[in-house]
């Protein structure tokens, strides 16, 4: 049993977001929030008694809330542009493409309570495509947090990154993963557990239900390496040709349809080190009504789904 | 893509406390100016009595944009529209499409009253597989012209329908509800932008002015007015009416469409929450939840009402 | 040298596209275009003359255009929406989501001129992504015609398809790569030359430089197979899995980030039959200015670098 | 992602005929009113001159709305923004946006008669590798603000650098110039919305209305008419001025920030393809590239006015 899973309460991880904002602002009058009238869904509460004056709200028009952020950037300050995820990312996506990522603006897009995070409201409010979407946008740099101390290091850098970054917080509880002393390395994975016989790569919220399927598997005598993935893209190439090397093969965890990270992953094993995979997630499907944690079990994206495609993999080899 | 919506919800009639509920179907044809808004009115209370219970049993909904809207929805589909459950498939029957669509518990409500939907149906509001998710959907709702919940997305397509009925010389009516704070979407501005230069008589923009959004009051997120003024510079006929105004409300859809040629935009004058006290222009009401305890009081005061 | 190719001339797709629409509204009236101000990239001057009245130009708005589709579908019409590729995917992402491929309306989009054929024009005008981003999209069918046959055979099919389809079509000029009678089989790859050493996967505008790579290789005793694919979703899983088995490894060629048919065609591979790959199209960045086939060159998306790329399968195996 | 535009283009001095080319730079400051417009009617000139033969050269472009759009360029850059290359990193500097950044060749020109862009760059137009694609990077030259060129992208930026500008009570006037066909975008109508309710006084957005687009004319498309009203109503100070008179355009854009304390819209009424006789007010020359005849009667054309 992973020793940061005993430690079972459950985080939502807006509140490390927008503590971590606050305290980022005290310090930086740069930095400012665009919403598009989110700041409850984006629980940006704090910040707005706080800096009432730079908390920009554009109403609901995320074409111009974008605009308004790459703008901002261009008059010298630091944008945080929050909002749920399914509106940024499909609403704004040319706004993403041309005046984030192609005009390099340093300006970070906050992509609040994507995958499943809203099950029951339906697809259009499920954000199961950002990370499919995202990760082909060049010169964007995408940070998907695992659990609170997670996002605060996410934030805190990419408020020092001269570049445009999407971060990817949710309102769905999830325990800590990482140690106190954590340290975010952009574009590196993350061992969160040694293992030689298969390898699960897991992201964001999800993280914690691959380690679960670890402990499963070790009950029956098999080593599961876990590599969390707090960066999708730029991704961390050498973790995954490791693991396609020294493991049978590896299992893909997300939150969100497998051309997310399922595909990112793909893409690098086929060129590197052509290995068997198998990918946990959300297929080829818009979901049905249900809650985030009765759909995520709904699509096997838990301990038992994850075990049974590393015992996929394991009769493969 | 499979369609597990598909899977037939397993229904639970406990889920929400029982409520006598009557189908009561449309205003008949012989009823009296009074008889129809008395038809209504009652309709109104039921709608808003089932979708309080909904929202409390599935521990999701927004009551605050429901509520506000349930009157329009109701003299819409049990009087104004030429719409009926046995004759979905005639081209020439007027159109509906709630482009709010978190008010979608209120619409559910409203096609199970006019018949369009059977009321067992409405137990399964955002269960496990239910085919009534927080926003309406047309694979899942034969009634339901287009998928909503992304705001902005419902008057584009309901100009769409409408150009289609023009090309097809058709008589049918398309009505659309969009919320006010909806219209800050530029898509909106597109749309009847579009719409006036078409000259798409036959279109009716509802806009449920209860002057409230998500987190705040319009005017203080990005202010709409004057209202009036924009949507006549974007070539509609404007008309304002309160919104919970039966007799008001079908005599404005009666005039469409407009002698001018132009579309149709009814400012309705409504309030968040009403008519319930605790709820009514409290932007908190936006999707908060209500007690046991205040349904119980929402029940008695909408007897009262 | 395959013969087919024999034949040298150029042609612009978008003439075989309009001349069907043509012929197809002639025999229903239900069928409508819309357009935002792209009659004349559309190459639709033909339809306007011919169906004045059919031919909705909602003006420079691409959201409006597309529910404006939607709509019309609603209405008991088949709208074939068209406009440039970059701007009807990047602008109207969330239209093509929810109000195409959510609601499963029978409406088709015609993305034109994707890629890099507005070379010079710049990034923002490139569709590059096009094929990354809606391939992630539950419900609808992706189609890229390689020539005007296989286009005119597309719109043809689509029109009688009862569902959202998004059709590529491009104003490079490209030779005809399949014969006369051909058929289109949506779904279905189409071996346009056996081969059983390594397999070339085309799409497009570029499946006659895949066809010249395999020429190249002859030469060199190399038999390639090769595959062009002009349904990229859903995409020939069997096909492909054939291909990996069959032969040394796959190198995917197209007009577009390798996300798109690259990353496909990888996330089949790795969970079937993992196998090399090698991918030639734009990799992770904005094109530089220049002309589409200067551009083309300039990523080695012609026959001398699909050859390299299939040498170094070959040199693996 | 590797910035493959940083390599340095292969300039070709015989690309464009070589043209007298001069660099005229600001209006001085002694200069009288009437000096000023000779000063800015010469550097139109110039700018039209070399536009016509870069996009001859490159075979592409957007002569058209190039020539509607220059009289407006070089007098912001010559003489109403207080921004000059030796401070463009100063924070209070004026702000421009060419948000119809199909007409990059004229901003492009008048950059380099500005002293913004080295003029040699100029023959690199459109060339591989070059800076100068066919819309204006932010990334490849610094005194670009915003990359455009999907229109409806640089009203939405303008607001945002002039909010930052109201945060810092900077005095620094923020310009964009859209184009009318342009304003069929909502994301326009959005960004107004907001500009008008920060009351971004220091915000001048500037149609230039040659009332055509690419494809017909803009009232045969999608009528913006009555836009006075429009954007007025979404409560823009509105000015209307002949987009070629430097005399009246200095005067509109000296009015900037306006006593209302609303931000300004110029409505500046130009003709597409201005001043040359077969291009004026011709649809046709939205993009069309001229021949070597047409380049040569374009040239003189442009001596005798
Ligand atoms: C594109 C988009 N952005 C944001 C939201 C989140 N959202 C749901 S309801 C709402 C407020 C809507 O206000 P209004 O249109 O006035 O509706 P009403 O007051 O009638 O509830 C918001 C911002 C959404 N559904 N769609
Ligand atoms: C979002 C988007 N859609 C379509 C185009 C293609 N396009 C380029 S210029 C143009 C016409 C613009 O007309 P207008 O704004 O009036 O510009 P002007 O007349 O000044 O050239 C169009 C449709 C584009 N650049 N961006
Ligand atoms: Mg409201
Ligand atoms: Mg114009």
């Amino acid at each position: 049993m992973n020793p940061v899973l005993a430690e079972r309460s459950l985080h939502d991880c807006r509140d490390a977001w927008v503590e971590e904002l606050v305290r980022l602002a005290e310090g930086d009058d740069r930095i400012v929030a665009v919403v598009n009238d989110s700041v409850g869904s984006s629980k940006l509460g704090p910040f707005q008694q706080r800096f009432p004056e730079r908390l920009i709200n554009v109403g609901i028009a995320e074409q111009d809330m974008v605009g308004v952020g790459a703008g901002l950037a261009n008059g010298g300050k630091v944008p945080f542009v929050s909002a749920a995820a399914c509106f940024l990312t499909a609403r704004a996506m040319e706004q993403i493409k041309v005046d984030a990522a192609y005009s390099q603006h340093h300006m970070i897009l906050v992509g609040q309570s994507p995958g499943m995070a809203y099950g029951e409201l339906g697809p259009t409010h499920h954000s199961i495509e950002d990370l499919s979407w995202l990760r082909t946008i060049p010169g964007l740099t995408i940070v998907v947090p695992a659990d609170p101390v997670e996002t605060t290091h996410a934030i805190r850098w990419a408020a020092g990154h001269d570049g445009p970054v999407f971060v990817r917080v949710s309102r769905m509880g999830v325990p800590q993963v990482n140690p106190a002393d954590y340290q975010f390395q952009p574009g590196k994975a993350v061992v969160l557990r040694e293992g030689n016989d298969v390898t699960l790569v897991a992201t964001g919220t999800v993280v914690a239900r691959a380690l679960a399927a670890a402990d499963e598997l070790a009950g029956e005598g098999v080593s599961a390496r876990v590599l969390s993935m707090p960066t999708i893209k730029p991704i961390d190439t050498a973790a995954l040709v490791s693991a396609a090397r020294e493991t049978c093969g590896i299992v893909t965890v997300e939150e969100a349809l497998t051309t997310g990270l399922g595909g990112a992953v793909a893409e690098v094993i086929v060129r590197h080190h052509p290995a068997a995979m198998r990918f946990v997630g959300v297929p080829d499907t818009f979901a049905p009504t249900g809650s985030v944690e009765w759909l995520l079990d709904h699509f096997g994206i838990n301990a038992a789904g994850v075990a049974a495609a590393a015992r996929e993999l394991l009769a493969l080899a | 893509m499979t369609i597990e919506e598909d899977l037939v919800p397993a229904l639970d009639p406990n889920a929400v406390p029982s409520d006598p509920f009557v189908v009561l179907g449309r205003v008949p044809d012989d009823a009296t100016e009074a008889q129809a808004v008395a038809h209504l009115k009652e309709a109104a209370r039921l709608v808003r009595r089932r979708d309080i219970q909904m929202v409390h049993a599935a521990g999701l909904g927004h009551v605050g944009g429901e509520f506000s809207v349930v009157d329009i929805l109701v003299t819409l589909y049990l009087q104004a529209m030429n719409m009926t459950p046995d004759h979905l498939g005639d081209p020439d029957r007027d159109r509906f499409i709630l482009s709010k669509g978190h008010a979608a518990a209120a619409l559910y409500t409203t096609l199970a009253i006019a018949g369009f939907l059977p009321p067992e149906q409405l137990f399964t509001f955002m269960r496990p597989l239910s085919q009534l998710n927080g926003h309406p959907a047309r694979t899942k709702i034969s009634a339901v012209e287009a998928s909503t919940g992304p705001l902005g997305h419902g008057l584009p397509i309901a100009v769409g329908t409408a150009v289609a009925g023009k090309l097809d010389a058709s008589p049918r009516r398309t009505f659309v509800v969009v919320g006010d704070g909806e219209l800050q979407e530029g898509s909106n501005w597109e749309a009847l932008m579009t719409a006036a230069n078409h000259r798409l008589a036959h279109l009716c923009v509802v806009v449920d002015r209860n002057r409230l959004q998500q987190g705040a009051a319009v005017a203080d997120t990005n202010d709409l007015e004057p209202l009036g003024d924009k949507l006549r510079s974007f070539g509609m006929e404007v008309v304002d009416v309160n919104g919970h105004d039966h007799q008001a409300l079908l005599a404005a859809f009666r005039a469409v469409p407009a002698p001018s040629g132009r579309p149709t935009a009814i400012i309705a004058h409504t309030i968040k929450g009403y008519p319930i006290s605790f709820m009514s222009d409290n932007v908190g009401w936006h999707h908060k939840v209500p007690s046991s305890e205040q349904v119980a009081q929402a029940m008695s005061e909408l007897e009262a009402s």
